[in-house]
């Protein structure tokens, strides 16, 4: 099922140090900024990038690459489709926050648990679901990676150790914290990772699962992707504190803040995490500041944002801002980025294809897959 | 004699009373400065204010049991859920809480609530946003619920809920919220709870829907009458209380019944009804009461399978014909 | 043959199933150091250690889900509810997660959990620890619901829903615990889900109970019995999926029926019967299916207004001789 | 219904100090002293306590002395009654946390708002409702507080605002919350108080609450009873860290801790949290550090703690502690105390035959109260 399978790096050594929540300082440090400043920051940030890639094999940094560049092109096709008509029910995409599940994805190994919400397309893509797999079950077809009976917000790979689009704002946190009790139980020594909005850290269900994640001592990274809108809301209109990281005090576990439009910072935050996971059986909580830049979903008008707010984030744009940084550290050239947009395009035109050309699940799989092990109670049923 | 879309009846439901009742608020995601997830509450927070049009965090439980005690201090709250499949969450403050504050005080404090939202299938919206919870809430004594299935219920229904001293649960319909009916314009115009209504009148066998199934049932009936079977189209309007006395008087008329409804059979509101119209008019019965649910599975995103899982005009007609033995 | 009661007997289902496989775990509020709020899991903590028999923090909807999630890596979780009544708070998980995964997943991820502990009323706890929740469940496809009666269901019940791969909501009862039955001895004695028990034979009337009322039904069939009236006593043991079958061929051969039960009437498991009675075999009832359930009322705490609310002999006696004509 | 209503004091003047955490520290100081050490303690505290005595009217300590003595004494009899089947259903004792409601409730008006869990003898008598109306509803009588329809864990009584004893851990908490909505939208400058166990900490409906009380700047007061045991759990077995007042952290909102054995701090930091709540309209969180005598319900053996355990608290008994510094003080003396117990004793005793006496609810009561508008919709029933 998976083509894009993660190579794991060996960890690196000076990563152990204790991770601290120096959310506040940064997130003021990445908000509201001006055009000048940003520019500046953005130079800032190419350097540590350019740091970072000294100790990346090409082969990952192309693949990470690779990914971004998919689930993009694979969403701009999946939004045409939806005003197609082709696509139903609710669709949330993914573009703009591309960099925290390619990031977070690439530092984890192939049989750690990865779950998430609704919002999931880009990591069951960055998890290795083929693009296939994925359109066809957009499309409510029997090649689907729900068997279609899923849809945008329910896709699962059991291959990929891809556990699933939730569609109850915070219902994976419980789900996911149980998934690092068993690996714990089992001693396999692998890791549960969970992505969650910001507008879901309010939710009683994660502040149940933190105390007990902590209280146990459970394998589980907490990832709060926080663009920093719940729908229509923003964040500091539905949480009392803005610094998603400093929830993690409460409960005595270890938080990080992170900058979303970095996937290599991401990367970088996610392997201390799983390292303290695997090492130390500790969870921790990872605040990615991030932005989404298209509606909550396909039927969001998405009033409740400025223009200018949204072409803020967008110059900093993490796909291109990678692309760009590993060009000039000469890791592609023109020509291979525009032969692997080639491929990408190849790759999104043969899933629609694929999707197309799925048939319908049977009318009979209505009543499939209720139970794994059904009874058969009655004669005339 | 206005024709106004549900959504618009219930917007002018909450505006009126909101106006009539300074002690009524409007409470849930979305409901202010998005205008309301299916833009129901349009117009409500420039109207009254960021006081009484509130955007909650998403946290259904906390802001059910917050509805709660506010209804215990002498306001009355109306608590949107952005659908009823989220209210599942905040069913501990709803049934432990609305529900026997009444009873375990020995009648020191009442609830004058409304948790309102829509409920049941929308549009390939997969089985966790699919699922219609009646039943759940009808079963519990302390609690009322509402389920209108046209523009003049709506608004009717909801005033009357709004002004009620109980806690009620409204229960809307997604695929509803655009469809267009006449409306009263007198601005006390109200539907009482507890009354159910004869949406069509007919001689040989009775339907008895609700909501979503209440047009479904009426297009059905349409057909039928074109073979000559005249059919009564019943909806209780509210769930509990359940007028049966209007139910069994159909029946008594046609002796014939079908049930159809949104929900899973399985200890449905059908069952109930189904069960109450044997123990009250066993003798009338020319034919088991039959019920028409949806599919006994999880709510499938493939549209083909949706459309299967759902009850539909052509399945109507055939239960009809089915319990008329034609 | 043993005589043992039925908290002795979860006991051993929990004890010889973690012995069977060490996948099985417990979790749940005081099930460990305390030896279970009802002693359920007596002595599992000294057999089996803190890995594996584990006390909760009160988080009912994040320990549920951890379940679930557990489940989903391929462990096999008993999750304890001190008592039904708190399940309410973990509704979300139950059905949103665990009944839905198997579907909304293609088929990929099976839940195998249990989640039991004592469901209805006890002594005197008021409406807030007094409810019977098995309609709620019971109403969702991907859940089953398993309601023993005796030491011996008890126990082999309990060991297929840990065994079965299916979420399993399986529900005790407080003022059982203490009754006793023979249990047989071969460790590997179960007991299939979704088959019915006759727990009495008889010809003039059928009485179908469950849980609590099992025992009260026998009782009352011993007086009728004084009086000539031969009671049939079913007991479907499994609530979904319900082996309606069984208690149809009693139907048919007795005509008349009483539904007792201690939960709520409307949208019930009573009515479901009901209304399935009714479909299967209408042309072999004397009379109608009668139900007889705990008052339309929140629990009270007062001794005299309790015993009011719940069935009990008498009012069985009463109710089958009412379907008798007699 | 209220023979004890309690006289709020002209606000404080020193009193308007911010609140801060101070929980780890004096934890710390409290837990687990020598004999030697409680001694000392014991007198710091004395000395404390004289100073604030010094600005309390006699009547208000006497009244305050007369709460404790009476749920004592009422406790101790319920518990006998209980013993003798007079009781039934499920009944915990408040003796040894007497200190907590008698205190914070001094500080406050009689309309504001009163909210608690099962474990509400102490808070309902302390809030004053009569002894006689407590002890008929646990008679499940139709003189009870509630009509003998609630029970012990049930209490309720408008008329004193107290808004009820709720059975489900960490119910009360988003119904006051809802209560202080109340009070704020209606601009009456009440607040509203709420009481809960620690255990009842980790329930999301916790989290939920205190994100909407500080996000909406509600006059709420969090009041946490921390007893140190959930059931048979303790607090470090159910809790990933032992400090409740760091939660507060988490939302923004202001916390303190304090002894539960000493009344008169109790009610000091009430003050606090009272001004907090009427002057700028917010929330605050108090742990209570306190102890119960009894086992979690009469029908807990309670085999959890040691003797020496309760011993060490019982030395700090806080009924004996206040009462001996009212002694030592001059406040009363032997004469004075003998009397009161008298009259607490001709109180329980009065309460006891109302009970006995009282009827029982009539058969009807059974479907009375279901709805505050019954709707009646059949002719046949
Ligand atoms: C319990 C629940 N309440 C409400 C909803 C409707 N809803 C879906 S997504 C959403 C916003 C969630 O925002 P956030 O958690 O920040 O995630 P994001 O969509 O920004 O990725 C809401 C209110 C839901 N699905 N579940
Ligand atoms: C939601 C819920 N779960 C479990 C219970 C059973 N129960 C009643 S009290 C209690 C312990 C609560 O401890 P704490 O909150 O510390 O309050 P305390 O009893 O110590 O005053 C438990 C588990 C309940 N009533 N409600
Ligand atoms: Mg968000
Ligand atoms: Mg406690």
């Amino acid at each position: 099922m998976s083509e894009l399978k993660v190579t794991p790096l060996k960890p690196r050594d000076e990563s152990s140090g204790q991770a601290t929540a120096t959310g506040l300082a940064e997130q003021d440090s990445t908000a509201n900024l001006s055009p000048d400043e940003l520019r500046e920051e953005h130079e800032h940030r190419q350097q540590h990038l350019r740091q970072q890639i000294e100790e990346l094999d090409r082969e990952t940094l192309q693949k990470i690459l690779y990914q971004m560049v998919l689930i993009r092109r694979f969403e701009e096709k999946a939004a045409e489709a939806y005003t197609l008509g082709k696509i139903g029910g609710f669709c949330h995409l993914y573009i703009g926050q591309e960099a925290v599940a390619v990031g977070s994805l690439s530092a984890i190994n192939a049989d750690d648990y990865v779950m998430t919400s609704y919002r999931d397309h880009g990591h069951a893509l960055a998890r290795g679901t083929s693009a296939d797999e994925v359109m066809a079950e957009l499309y409510g077809k029997a090649g689907g990676c729900s068997a279609g009976k899923g849809g945008s917000m329910h896709l699962f790979d059991r291959d990929a150790h891809f556990l699933g689009g939730h569609g109850i704002v915070g219902g994976q946190i419980p789900l996911a914290t149980g998934v690092a009790f068993a690996a714990k139980y089992k001693g396999t020594g692998q890791v549960s990772l969970v992505f969650f909005g910001e507008a879901a850290v309010n939710q009683g269900a994660l502040h149940e699962s933190f105390n007990m994640a902590q209280l146990w001592k459970l394998p589980c990274i907490y990832i709060c992707e926080n663009n920093q809108y719940g729908m229509g809301t923003s964040l500091a209109r539905a949480m009392s504190i803005q610094d998603v990281s400093q929830k993690a005090v409460a409960y005595g576990m270890a938080s990080e803040f992170v900058d979303g439009m970095d996937v290599l910072a991401v990367r970088e935050v996610t392997e201390r995490a799983v390292e303290r996971a695997r090492k130390e059986s500790l969870p921790t909580l990872i605040e990615v500041r991030t932005y989404r830049f298209m509606g909550h979903s396909m039927s969001d008008p998405g009033n409740y944002r400025t223009r200018a707010e949204i072409e803020k984030y967008q110059e900093r744009d993490p796909v291109k801002l990678f692309s760009d940084t590993l060009k000039d550290k000469g890791v592609i050239d023109d020509a291979a980025l525009k032969e692997l947009e080639e491929r990408v395009r190849a790759e999104v035109e043969h899933s629609v294809k694929f999707a197309e050309e799925s048939p319908l699940p049977a009318p009979e799989e209505l009543f499939t897959h209720i139970y794994a092990n059904p009874i058969k109670v009655t004669s005339d049923e | 004699m206005a024709v106004i879309t549900i959504r618009e009846a219930l917007n002018q439901a909450l505006s009126e009373e909101m106006q009539r009742d300074e002690n009524v608020f409007l409470l849930g995601e979305e409901v202010a400065a998005y205008q309301g997830a299916y833009k129901v509450s349009k117009g409500l927070l420039e109207e009254f204010g960021d006081k009484r049009v509130i955007d909650s965090p998403i946290t259904e439980l906390g802001f059910a049991g917050l509805g709660v005690g506010a209804a215990m201090a002498g306001l009355r709250p109306v608590i949107e859920f952005m659908t009823f499949n989220f209210s599942i969450l905040a069913t501990d403050q709803i049934v432990n809480s609305a529900a026997k504050m009444l009873y375990m005080s020995g009648g020191q404090f009442k609830i004058p609530i409304v948790f309102r939202g829509p409920n049941g299938s929308a549009y390939q919206v997969s089985s966790q946003h699919s699922q219609a919870l009646e039943s759940w809430y009808a079963h519990f004594p302390g609690l009322k619920v509402v389920m209108p299935s046209t523009a003049a219920d709506a608004k009717g229904l909801l005033k009357s809920a709004i002004r009620d001293d109980d806690p009620v649960i409204f229960m809307e319909q997604e695929r509803m919220y655009g469809m267009k009916g006449e409306v009263p314009d007198d601005p006390d115009f109200t539907i009482p709870l507890g009354v159910a209504d004869i949406k069509r009148e007919g001689t040989d066998a009775t339907i008895v829907a609700r909501s979503l199934t209440v047009p479904l049932a009426l297009k059905a009936a349409e057909e039928l009458e074109k073979d000559g079977i005249s059919v009564e189209v019943v909806d209780p309007r509210t769930i509990r209380p359940l007028d049966i006395d209007t139910i069994i008087r159909s029946v008594k008329k046609t002796n014939r019944v079908v049930i159809v409804e949104e929900s899973h059979a399985f200890c449905g509101v059908g069952s109930e009804i189904s069960a109450q119209i044997m123990e009250r008019a066993f003798d009338y019965l020319d034919a088991p009461v039959k019920r028409l649910s949806s599919a006994d599975a999880p709510m499938p995103y493939a549209k083909n399978l949706e459309q299967l899982a759902l009850p539909d005009v052509a399945r109507i007609v055939a239960a009809v014909r089915e319990v008329s033995y034609m």
